[in-house]
C-alpha cells in the first residue's frame, strides 16, 4: 500500500482544541450540519528538542504522555508514532480488562488500572465505552479449580471482587455454554464482575485528544530510526523527520521493544510473537460476559456493534507478522464449537494478528535501563491493554521522579538477573509458552 | 413462469421445476436453480431488509457473495440461522426466510426514527456522549445500543452430537483461483503441461464473466469438457478461496450440493487446506457503486448484477430501469435487458461520449451524456430518478429501478495477503496487485485486463510462464475461436455525486460520504482511522462495492490523490465462514483424543469414577459417590493391609547408550552415574532458570541402560526437554531415547502386606530386605509374564511397582488381585493415592508449579556439589536464596474439626490480609486426626511450630492452623524400608 | 470422487514390533546385525516387506522390525540377544497398534486427516512416513496391496473411531485381522 | 501456515513441530560466570529479520532442526542439523 504519509505542512499547525464533547454539543452540531467539529488531536510537526520523547503512539505511549502532562505538569513532551497512531496492538486487541492475577503485586497493579478505567470517560471527556459486564473463567479439572480458588482468595484478601460460580450459575449467565461438551465438562467458573471490555480504538483516540489538549505534541508518521547517546546517557532520537533531542526517552513500542532497545545497544529478555483475534458478523445480543474456556485456548466476548470477538493462544514462534494463520483458526474455532455448539452456523468475518513483546516471565517491564535517561515501558505480552491506564500512570511517575512507582516496582528489568521473576503461571523462560 | 420478473430462460434455472418458499410469512414460488434473491426479484420483491443504523429500507444490490443489504435469517432444521446472503442462498422447496433488523415489521420499523434523527447521529456520535452518570453506560445506554446494533438473531437448535464437518488436505502444483475466461484458459494450459492443477471457483458453475455473454457459451462448454478430461486437473465449483497464508498454503471453502450433502451425512461445507507451489489469481473484478443521494433505495442495484440476474435466472430487474454508468462493460447489461424486452427508461453516463452509448442509441435507447443522477424518489422502492446534466434543467425520470456501475475493481485481497504491492491504474481507476514472483501471479480482470477474450489470452500466457518456472514448458494450445472483445471507451472515474441527501459508501453499516468527510475533519484522515471511526468497510461485505469509493471521498476531502490514500487492509476471510466449517470434525466429544489405560474397561466395570488428566482418563475412586468416605476407605486399606493402583500413566523413557549415565547426570540435579545396577533413585529435573521441571524415579537396568519415569502431567514436556538437550547441548553424547510409556502397564502394590502379595507373583525372586531392599529394581517374571519389578513407594508404605507389557496388563492385574485376596487387597484410585502422598509429604505437580526451586521444596541436599547440570548456574541467583521465599511445609488445623481447602491462603492472626502463602494440597488423614495439608509458605521452614490463620474468603471460611514439617506421617521412613 | 460402492477395508494386523536404534555412527553394526538375522532394512523413509516380516524406517538411524506375534517379550529378547549391545533394542510390541487399509478410496479417506501428499506420484509403494492424524501420532507405510497405519496403543481407539466414522461415505467393509505374511512378501525400495 | 522442510521427512506443516526458540545462543561452559548463564537463558536478539531457531520435529522423525527463518516474511532459507551452520551466503 502506498505510504499514506500526508505531505507535511511547511509551518507548524496551530494547536486546535476539539472543545468539550456532550449531548448538547451533538444536538447543536446536528442542527449546524456537523461543521463545528475540529481535529480530536493536533497533527504536530516535531520541534528540535523536548524534555521527554515517547516512542510509540499506542495505548501506553499516549497514556504516559497524558499523565505526564496532566499529573506531573510536564508538557514539553512529544509522542512519536511511526505510522498513524493507535493501529498497533491497542487497535487490534480483544479489549478485555480485569485484575484477576496470581501474584499479589500484579493484582495490585492491575486493580489500580481497573479503578482508572472506571472513571476514564469522565477523566478524558471521551466515551471509550468501558463496559463492566464481567469476566468469567471456566474450569474443567479439580487442579484448575484449586488454582482459581487460590487466585480468587488472593484477590479478595487484596480487596478485589471475585466469586466462584457453580455449573448451574455458569449456565444461567451464559445459556449457550454446553456444560458437558463431550470431553472436558465444565465444573464451574470464577467471575470477576468488575471486569469487562473497552472500545479499544477510542482508548488511543481519547488519550491522544487529552494529551494534545494538555500541550503534548503528537507526531504521526515519524519513525524512530536511532537512539543517540553521549557516554552512558541518551540525548535524543534519530527519526524519519530528523534528529530530535530529549532529556529522557521512553520506549513504548510493544512488539518492537527489542528493535528499539538494540538502537541503544541493549538486549531485552523478551521475544516478539503474534497473537491472533477473530470477529464474526454482527448479531443481536448473544453473550453478555467475557468468557474464557479452561480446557483449550479460547475466549470470547461480543462487541457493542454485535460482532463476536474471540481469540486463543499465541502462535508460538518469533514473528513480526501481524497476520492470522490457519492452524490457529482450526484450534480456536474447534474450542469455540466445543464449548458453544450453538455458534456452529455463525459466520466468522475476519482474522488478524498483533505482534507482542512476550517476556521471559510473562509479566511486563516498566523500568529504567542501563542507559541513563532511557525508560522502558514494554513486555506487555497479550495482557497490556487492560494495563494502559496504570502503565501510563506509573511510567509517567518513573519519568517524572526517576524512581519507580510503588505499584510497578516489581516490574523492573533487573528482576531476571536477580531471580525475582514474576511468573504468573510458572511457565519459565519460554516466551512462546506463556 | 412464476413471478412477473421472469422474462427469459435462465442458464441455471429449470423452468419446469417450481419451488415454494416463504419470505416474511408470505408464500412465494421460484424455480429450481434460483437463489433466494433471484426468486424474490422474479416476484417483484424489492424491499428485503433494514439497514444497520438508520433502519432504512433496503433491497438487493448485487448478485453474489459481496452483497451488503440482502441478508436474511433462515429458519431451518438447525434453528434460526442469521445473516444468510439471499444472493448466494440456493432456493429449495419450503425454504423459510425472514428479514432482519426491523420491528415490528419490514414495512413499518419503529427504529426507522433513527433515520429522522440521523443528523444527530453522525459517525462516532457515541464517543461524544453517554458519559455520565458513570453507572448509566452498562445499565441504560449500552443495552440500548447493543439491541439496536447487530444484524441477524441467532436461535440455534443444538443436537447431542457435533454436526458433520470435515477438513480435507489438498496438494497441487498450481492453485487457480477463479474460473472465468482467464481461469479456464489458464487451467487448460497448465493441465496440458502435465502439472497438477486445482481450479477453485466460488460460483456454483464455472465460467465467471463468460456466463454473462451468450457468445461464449460454446467456448465455455468446450473448455469445461476439456478440463474434465485432464487427469491432473481438478475443478471445484462452489469453492471459494478464503485466505492466502503464505508458504503456498490457502484455505478454501467448498459448499456441498444436495447430492454430496446426502452422501456425507448432511455435511454442508468442507474446508480445504490447499498446499500449492504456485497460485494464479484469476478471480476477476468486483463492480463498485456510485455515491449519490438515495443510492440505497430498494431498486437501486449494480448494473453487472442486473445482467447476471437476466442471464443466469432469466429475471429482469424491474420493468423500467434507469442506468447510471461510467463504463462501457455496463452497456452489455443495458442492451441485454432491452433485447429481453425491458423498457430501459434511460442511460445516464457522465462521459460526453462513448462507444457503448452509441450502441445503445442505435438500439433506440436514450442516453443522457455528461449527466449524473442527483437523487431518487421513493422510500420503499425507486419511483423516479433525478438527473442533472450541464446546461439542462434537472429531469425526473419515472423508473422502478436504477442500475448503477462505477466500474470494476480488480479483486486483489488475496494477493495483498501474500504481500503484493498495490499499484494505481488510471485506466481503470483502481489498484492492481503485483505479487512476489516466487508465489505466483494474477491474470485477467484480476489485474485490470478488460474483455473476456483478452482475459483468456492473459490467463493462458500467465499459465505458460508458471509452467516454465515449474520446469514443465507448456505447449501452445492455440485457441482459434475466442469471441472477439468489443472495442470500448475507457471509463471516466466517478465516485460521488454531491447533492443534498444521504449518499452511502457503506450500505450495510450505513456510512455516508458526509460521515467520511466528518471523520477527516476530526483528524481521522488516515484511511484506517476513517474505517475505524465510521465503521466503513467493516460490515459483512468488507466494503467490496463501496470501500474504494469511500477512500476516494476521503482523498477528495484531504485534497490528495486516491493513490496516496490507498485502501483498507484486506484480511481473511474472503467470505464469512461458519464456525462449524473452520473447526472441522475434532470438536465436542472428539475435541481431544481420549488416552485410555490398558485396563480402562476393567476400571470401568469396577465402578471407577474417571478424571481427566490431560488426555488421560484415570480412575479417581472406585465408587460413583463423591465425598471422602470411599477415598479414605481405599487409602486406609493401603495403610492397614495392602492396595493396588494403576500408575501406567506415568511417563516412561528408555535411555540407552555408552553415555547414558553422563547424560542423566547433566539433565538431573542429582547424580545417576553412581547408581548401582539393579537400583532405582529418586531424581529431580530443573529448568535452566533453577525451577523444578519434574521429578520421578530412574532405574538402572544395565551398565548403559536406564529407565526414567516422569509425572503423568509433565511426561510430554519432560521427553521434549530431554530430546532437545540431547540433540543440542549434549549432542556429542552417544545416547538413544525412546518413549516407552504405552509399552508398559505399571501397578503399585502398597501396604504392610505388599511383600507377601508380590512374593506370590515372583517366585523366582528373593524379596527379603537384603536381597531386594528399598529402591531395588530388577527384571522379573511376574505371574509368568516377563516384566520389571521396582521397590519404590509414593504412598509411604512398603510398596512395589510391577511393570508388564501392556498387552499382558489384564493377566498381571488379576494375578495381583488374586494374590492379594487373602489380605483383602483393594484397588485404589488417584484420590486415595493423593491422600497417601500428602500425609507423607511427597510432592506432585500441585507443588512443582513452575515457581518452586529445589530448595523451596526441601531438596537442597540433592543438588550435585560437583559437575555441571541444567539449572545449576541460575540456582545461585541471589533471590533464589532469599529466606522469605515460599517453602514447602505441612499444615494441620488446630481444632480437630477444622477443614482445609486447596487454595486457602495463610495469614498472620490479627495482622490484616497480607497473604504469606497458600495451601497446595489437602486431605482428611487416614491415621492422624482431622485434615492435613501441604502449603507453600513464606519463610516456611522457620515458621514450623507456629500458628497461622487459614482463610478462604470465597468460601467464607477461616481456620487456625499449625505449621508442621511436610513429612507428617512416618517421618523416619520406617514403613517404606520395612 | 469414488462412489459408496468403491469401498475401504479396515483391518488390524497383529505384530510384534521391535525398535532397533543404531548408536552414534554405528549404523553399519546394525545393518550387519540385520543381515545376520536375514532381514533387509528399509531405506530411510521406506518400508520393506520380506519373508513374512516388515521393516520400516521413519527416524534416521532407527528401524521398526515387525514380525508375527510371539509370546510377550520373545521377539525383543531374540533381537536383544542377537544385538548384544551393538545397537539399542526396544520392545514396542504393545506400544503400537497396527491397522491395515485397502481399497480405492483409502487416499481420499486419509486426506481428511493426514497432511501429507499421498498422491501415488509423491507417496508410492515402498514409502513410509511418520506424521500426525487427528491429533495422534501415526506412521504410514505404503505397500503395494494397501497401507499400514501404526499408532500408539493408548490413543488407538480415537484414531480407529475416526477411521470408521469417516470411511462410511466411501463404503467401509470391516475385515478380520490380517497376518503380516499376507501383506505381500515382495520387497520394495 | 509455516511449511518446514525437514531434511529427514520432507516438507511438513508447522503443527508437526515444536518450537524451541533462539538457536543463536550457546550454553556457556561449566566455568562461565553467572552473567553468561543469565544472558544464555534470558537475553534474546529477537530480530526483525533472519532468525536462527530450533524446531523439534516431534510429530515426525523427532529430530531437532536448526532453521533460518525471516521473522517478517516467514521465508525459510536454510534448514540443517544441530551441528551445522547456515552457509555464510545465507548468514545475515
Ligand atoms: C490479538 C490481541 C488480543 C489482545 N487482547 C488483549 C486483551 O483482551 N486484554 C489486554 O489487556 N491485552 C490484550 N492484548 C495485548 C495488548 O493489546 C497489548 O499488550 C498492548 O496494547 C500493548 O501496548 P500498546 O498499546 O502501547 O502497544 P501498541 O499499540 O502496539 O503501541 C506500540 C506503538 O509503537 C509504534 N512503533 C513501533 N516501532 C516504532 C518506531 N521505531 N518509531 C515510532 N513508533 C514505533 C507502533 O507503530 C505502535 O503504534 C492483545 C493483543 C493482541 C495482539
Ligand atoms: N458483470 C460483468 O459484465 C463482468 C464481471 C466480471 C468480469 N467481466 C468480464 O470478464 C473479463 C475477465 O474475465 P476473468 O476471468 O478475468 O474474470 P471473471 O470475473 O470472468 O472470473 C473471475 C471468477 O473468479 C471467481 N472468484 C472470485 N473470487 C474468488 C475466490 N476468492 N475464490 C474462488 N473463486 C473466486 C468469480 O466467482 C468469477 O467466476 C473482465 O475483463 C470483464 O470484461 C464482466
Ligand atoms: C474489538 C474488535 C472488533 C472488531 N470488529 C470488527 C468488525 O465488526 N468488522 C470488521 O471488519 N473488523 C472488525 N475488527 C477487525 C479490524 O477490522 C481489523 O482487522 C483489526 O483492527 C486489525 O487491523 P488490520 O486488519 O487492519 O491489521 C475488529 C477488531 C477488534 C479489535
Ligand atoms: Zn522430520
Amino acid at each position: 500500500m502506498p505510504s499514506p504519509r500526508p505531505s507535511a505542512p511547511a509551518s507548524r499547525p496551530e494547536r486546535t482544541s476539539s472543545g468539550r464533547y456532550s449531548l448538547w454539543r451533538l444536538v447543536r452540531e446536528g442542527l449546524a450540519g456537523q461543521r463545528g467539529w475540529s481535529r480530536a488531536w493536533t497533527k504536530a510537526v516535531p520541534r528540535p528538542r523536548y524534555r521527554v520523547v515517547i516512542v510509540g503512539g499506542g495505548g501506553h505511549g499516549l497514556a504516559t504522555a497524558y499523565y505526564l502532562a496532566t499529573r506531573h505538569g510536564i508538557r514539553d513532551v512529544a509522542v512519536l508514532e511511526r505510522g498513524p497512531l493507535g493501529l498497533g496492538n491497542v487497535g487490534r486487541n480483544t479489549t478485555i480488562i480485569r485484575s484477576n492475577y496470581f501474584q499479589p503485586a500484579n493484582v495490585r497493579f492491575y486493580e489500580f488500572s481497573l479503578k482508572l478505567w472506571e472513571s476514564l470517560e469522565r477523566t478524558l471527556n471521551f466515551n471509550a465505552m468501558v463496559s463492566q459486564r464481567g469476566t468469567l473463567n471456566l474450569f474443567h479439572t479439580e487442579a484448575q479449580r484449586d488454582l482459581f480458588t487460590r487466585r480468587a482468595n488472593l484477590m479478595r484478601l487484596e480487596g478485589v471482587d471475585a466469586e466462584a460460580l457453580s455449573r448451574e450459575a455458569v449456565k444461567a449467565l451464559v445459556p449457550l455454554v454446553d456444560l458437558d461438551n463431550g470431553r472436558y465438562p465444565v465444573l464451574g467458573g470464577f467471575l470477576q464482575a468488575r471486569g469487562g471490555t473497552v472500545r479499544h480504538d477510542a482508548v488511543a483516540w481519547g488519550y491522544a485528544r487529552g494529551a494534545s489538549e494538555a500541550g503534548v505534541d503528537i507526531v504521526e508518521h515519524c519513525a524512530v530510526t536511532g537512539l543517540r547517546r553521549d557516554g552512558g546517557r541518551v540525548t535524543g532520537v534519530e527519526t524519519t523527520q530528523g534528529f530530535i533531542a530529549a532529556d529522557s526517552v521512553c520506549l513504548a513500542v510493544a512488539g518492537y521493544s527489542s528493535e528499539l532497545a538494540r538502537m541503544a545497544g541493549l538486549e531485552l529478555p523478551l521475544e516478539t510473537h503474534v497473537l491472533q483475534a477473530f470477529v464474526t458478523e454482527g448479531l443481536k445480543p448473544l453473550i453478555d460476559v467475557v468468557l474464557t474456556y479452561g480446557a483449550g485456548h479460547f475466549y470470547i466476548n461480543q462487541s457493542d456493534k454485535g460482532g463476536l470477538v474471540f481469540g486463543g493462544a499465541i502462535d508460538g514462534y518469533n514473528t513480526y507478522g501481524q497476520r492470522g494463520t490457519l492452524p490457529m483458526v482450526e484450534e480456536v474455532t474447534a474450542a469455540a464449537v466445543t464449548l458453544l455448539p450453538a455458534l456452529a452456523r455463525v459466520k466468522v468475518l475476519r482474522q488478524w494478528g498483533g505482534v507482542m513483546d512476550m517476556t521471559m516471565d510473562g509479566s511486563p517491564i516498566i523500568s529504567n535501563t542501563p542507559v541513563a535517561g532511557l525508560i522502558l515501558n514494554g513486555g506487555w505480552c497479550y495482557g497490556g491493554f487492560k494495563a494502559i491506564p496504570a502503565g501510563g500512570f506509573t511510567t509517567a511517575h518513573l519519568i517524572a521522579h526517576g524512581t519507580p512507582h510503588p505499584l510497578a516496582a516489581h516490574l523492573d528489568l533487573g528482576r531476571f538477573a536477580a531471580g525475582r521473576t514474576v511468573d504468573e503461571r510458572g511457565i519459565g523462560p519460554f516466551p512462546w509458552l506463556h | 413462469m412464476p413471478g412477473p420478473g421472469r422474462i427469459a430462460a435462465g442458464l441455471l434455472t429449470d423452468a419446469a421445476r417450481q419451488l415454494a418458499f416463504r419470505f416474511d410469512g408470505c408464500e412465494l414460488r421460484g424455480l429450481a436453480g434460483d437463489t433466494l434473491a433471484s426468486a424474490l426479484l422474479a416476484n417483484g420483491r424489492r424491499l428485503v431488509g433494514r439497514s444497520f443504523k438508520y433502519h432504512r429500507p433496503r433491497g438487493i444490490v448485487t448478485g453474489g457473495p459481496g452483497e451488503p443489504c440482502a441478508l436474511v435469517d433462515v429458519l431451518g432444521e438447525s434453528g434460526r440461522e442469521p445473516n444468510q446472503l439471499a444472493t448466494t442462498l440456493a432456493l429449495r422447496e419450503g425454504l423459510t426466510a425472514v428479514s432482519q433488523n426491523r420491528w415490528p415489521s419490514l414495512a413499518l420499523d419503529v427504529l426507522a426514527a433513527n433515520d429522522l434523527l440521523g443528523r444527530f447521529l453522525p459517525a462516532g456520535f457515541y464517543y461524544k456522549t453517554f458519559m455520565a452518570p458513570g453507572w448509566a453506560w452498562e445499565r441504560i445506554y449500552e443495552p440500548l445500543i447493543r439491541r439496536a446494533a447487530g444484524l441477524g438473531r441467532l436461535d440455534a437448535r443444538v443436537g447431542e452430537h457435533a454436526a458433520p464437518a470435515e477438513i480435507v488436505h489438498d496438494h497441487t502444483d498450481v492453485l487457480v483461483v477463479g474460473a472465468g475466461s482467464a481461469g479456464l484458459a489458464a487451467a487448460a494450459t497448465l493441465g496440458a503441461a502435465g502439472l497438477r492443477v486445482l481450479l477453485a471457483e466460488q460460483d456454483i458453475v464455472l465460467g465467471g464473466g463468460t456466463l454473462l455473454d451468450p457468445r461464449w457459451s460454446g467456448w465455455r462448454e468446450r473448455a469445461c469438457r476439456n478440463l474434465a478430461d485432464q487427469a491432473s486437473v481438478r475443478c471445484l465449483a462452489s469453492t471459494a478461496v478464503l485466505g492466502a497464508y503464505g508458504h503456498g498454503v490457502f484455505g478454501a471453502l467448498e459448499t456441498l450440493g444436495a447430492g454430496e450433502r446426502a452422501r456425507f451425512g448432511g455435511l454442508r461445507e468442507r474446508l480445504r487446506i490447499v498446499r500449492a507451489r504456485r497460485v494464479l489469481f484469476t478471480c476477476g473484478a468486483t463492480e463498485r457503486l456510485i455515491a449519490f443521494p438515495g443510492n440505497d433505495v430498494p431498486g437501486v442495484m449494480l448494473a453487472g448484477a442486473a445482467l447476471g440476474y437476466l442471464r443466469r435466472y432469466g429475471v429482469g430487474v424491474g420493468q423500467r430501469p434507469v442506468f447510471f454508468v461510467n463504463n462501457d462493460e455496463s452497456y452489455e447489461a443495458v442492451l441485454a435487458l432491452s433485447e429481453a424486452g425491458v423498457a430501459v427508461a434511460a442511460v445516464v453516463d457522465p462521459r460526453p461520449s462513448a462507444l457503448g452509448a452509441t450502441r445503445a442509441r442505435q438500439a433506440g435507447i436514450e442516453v443522457i451524456a455528461g449527466a449524473a443522477v442527483t437523487g431518487v424518489r421513493g422510500r420503499h422502492g425507486v419511483r423516479a430518478v433525478r438527473v442533472t446534466a450541464p446546461h439542462a434543467a434537472q429531469r425526473e425520470i419515472e423508473a422502478d429501478s436504477l442500475l448503477m456501475s462505477g466500474g470494476y475493481t480488480p479483486a486483489t485481497a488475496l494477493a495483498c495477503q501474500l504481500g503484493a504491492r498495490l499499484e494505481w491504474q488510471d485506466a481503470i481507476a483502481a489498484f492492481t496487485a503485483d505479487l512476489p514472483p516466487s508465489t505466483g501471479c494474477s491474470a485477467g480482470a484480476a489485474r485490470g485486463i478488460g474483455g473476456l477474450a483478452a482475459a483468456a489470452a492473459d490467463g493462458a500466457a500467465a499459465a505458460r510462464r508458471l509452467a516454465t518456472e515449474l520446469g514443465r514448458p507448456a505447449p501452445y494450445p492455440s485457441d482459434p475461436d475466442l469471441p472477439p472483445d468489443r472495442a470500448v471507451t475507457p471509463l471516466a472515474p466517478l465516485w460521488e455525486v454531491r447533492a443534498p441527501g444521504k449518499a452511502f459508501v457503506d450500505l450495510q453499516n450505513d456510512v455516508t460520504a458526509d460521515d467520511v468527510r466528518l471523520a477527516c475533519r476530526e483528524g481521522y484522515e488516515h484511511v484506517e482511522h476513517m474505517k475505524r471511526y465510521t465503521t466503513c468497510a467493516m460490515a459483512s461485505d468488507q466494503g467490496r462495492s463501496g470501500g474504494l469509493v469511500a477512500a476516494a471521498v476521503l482523498a477528495a476531502a484531504r485534497g490528495v490523490p486516491l493513490a496516496e490514500v490507498g485502501q483498507v487492509k484486506p484480511r481473511p476471510f474472503a467470505e464469512p465462514v461458519p464456525f462449524a466449517a473452520l473447526a472441522g470434525g475434532e470438536v465436542r466429544a472428539h475435541y481431544k483424543p481420549k488416552r485410555r489405560l490398558p485396563l480402562h474397561e476393567w476400571h470401568e466395570r469396577a465402578g471407577a469414577t474417571f478424571v481427566n488428566t490431560g488426555l488421560w482418563l484415570r480412575p479417581l475412586v472406585y465408587s460413583r459417590s463423591t465425598g471422602w468416605d470411599a477415598v479414605l476407605e481405599e487409602a486406609r486399606a493401603v495403610r492397614r493391609s495392602v492396595g493396588v493402583t494403576d500408575v501406567s500413566t506415568l511417563g516412561k523413557i528408555d535411555v540407552q547408550g555408552p553415555d547414558a549415565a553422563r547424560f542423566l547426570d547433566f539433565v538431573y540435579a542429582n547424580n545417576f552415574s553412581t547408581l548401582a545396577l539393579g537400583r532405582a533413585r529418586y531424581g529431580i529435573m530443573l529448568r535452566e532458570d533453577g525451577m523444578l521441571l519434574d521429578d520421578g524415579t530412574t532405574s538402572r537396568l544395565g551398565p548403559g541402560h536406564f529407565l526414567i519415569t516422569t509425572t503423568t502431567v509433565n511426561s510430554a514436556a519432560a521427553l521434549e526437554h530431554l530430546e532437545f538437550h540431547l540433540q543440542s547441548v549434549c549432542r556429542e553424547l552417544d545416547v538413544v531415547l525412546t518413549d516407552v510409556c504405552d509399552q508398559w502397564a505399571q501397578f503399585a502394590v502398597a501396604g504392610p502386606r505388599a511383600r507377601e502379595v508380590v512374593a506370590a507373583l515372583v517366585p523366582d525372586l528373593d524379596l527379603s530386605n537384603p536381597a531386594f531392599p528399598f529402591m531395588g529394581a530388577a527384571e522379573a517374571r511376574i505371574a509368568g509374564i516377563p516384566g520389571r519389578l521396582f521397590r519404590i513407594s509414593f504412598s509411604g508404605e512398603l510398596a512395589y511397582e510391577l511393570a508388564v507389557p501392556a498387552g499382558s496388563a489384564r493377566a498381571a492385574w488379576e494375578a495381583v488381585l488374586g494374590a492379594g485376596q487373602p489380605y483383602g487387597i483393594r484397588p485404589y484410585g488417584l484420590d486415595a493415592l493423593n491422600t497417601l502422598r500428602i500425609e507423607k509429604g511427597h510432592v506432585t505437580t500441585a507443588e512443582l508449579n513452575g515457581n518452586t526451586s529445589a530448595d523451596d521444596l526441601g531438596f537442597r541436599r540433592m543438588l550435585k556439589k560437583s559437575g555441571d547440570f541444567i539449572g545449576r548456574a541460575l540456582s545461585a541467583r541471589e533471590a533464589l536464596g532469599d529466606a522469605n521465599r515460599l517453602q514447602l511445609v505441612g499444615v494441620r488445623p488446630v481444632e480437630g474439626t477444622g477443614r482445609l481447602r486447596n487454595g486457602m491462603h495463610l495469614v498472620v492472626p490479627g495482622s490484616g490480609n497480607a497473604s504469606l502463602g497458600y495451601i497446595t494440597s489437602s486431605t482428611p488423614s487416614t491415621e492422624l486426626a482431622g485434615w492435613v495439608g501441604l502449603a507453600l509458605l513464606a519463610a516456611g521452614r522457620q515458621r514450623i511450630g507456629t500458628r497461622l490463620i487459614g482463610t478462604s474468603p470465597i468460601h467464607g471460611e477461616t481456620t487456625e492452623v499449625e505449621i508442621v514439617s511436610p513429612h507428617m506421617l512416618d517421618p523416619e521412613n520406617a514403613r517404606v524400608r520395612a | 470422487m469414488s462412489g459408496p460402492d468403491s469401498g475401504i477395508t479396515l483391518a488390524t494386523c497383529p505384530a510384534d514390533i521391535v525398535e532397533l536404534a543404531a548408536f552414534r555412527d554405528r549404523t553399519a553394526d546394525l545393518e550387519q546385525l540385520a543381515a545376520g538375522e536375514l532381514v533387509t532394512l528399509a531405506g530411510s523413509g521406506g518400508v520393506a516387506a520380506q519373508g513374512g516380516g516388515i521393516t520400516l524406517s521413519v527416524r534416521p538411524g532407527r528401524w521398526l522390525a515387525l514380525s508375527p506375534p510371539a509370546p510377550p517379550g520373545a521377539s525383543a529378547a531374540r533381537w536383544h540377544a542377537a544385538a548384544s549391545g551393538r545397537c539399542a533394542v526396544v520392545d514396542l510390541s504393545a506400544a503400537l497398534v497396527v491397522f491395515y487399509l485397502t481399497g480405492p478410496a483409502v487416499r481420499e479417506l486419509l486426506a481428511r486427516a493426514c497432511r501429507l501428499d499421498l498422491d501415488p506420484g509423491a507417496f508410492p509403494a515402498g514409502r513410509a512416513a511418520a506424521t500426525m492424524m487427528v491429533q495422534v501420532p501415526a506412521i504410514l507405510a505404503q505397500l503395494t496391496p494397501g497401507t499400514l497405519l501404526l499408532t500408539p496403543a493408548t490413543t488407538a481407539q480415537h484414531l480407529r473411531d475416526w477411521l470408521v466414522a469417516t470411511a462410511q461415505p466411501f463404503g467401509l467393509a470391516p475385515a478380520p485381522a490380517v497376518a503380516l505374511s499376507e501383506l505381500g512378501g515382495e520387497s520394495s525400495t | 501456515m509455516l511449511r518446514i522442510p525437514c531434511p529427514w521427512c520432507g516438507t511438513r506443516d508447522e503443527i508437526e513441530f515444536r518450537y524451541r526458540g533462539d538457536a543463536g545462543v550457546a550454553r556457556p561452559g561449566p566455568e562461565a560466570p553467572l552473567a553468561d548463564f543469565t544472558a544464555y537463558v534470558y537475553g534474546r536478539t529477537n530480530p526483525l529479520g533472519w532468525h536462527l531457531e530450533w524446531w523439534l520435529h516431534a510429530g515426525g522423525c523427532r529430530k531437532l532442526l536448526k532453521v533460518e527463518r525471516h521473522t517478517l516474511s516467514h521465508e525459510i532459507r536454510w534448514v540443517g542439523a544441530p551441528d551445522q551452520q547456515p552457509p555464510p551466503a545465507a548468514a545475515s
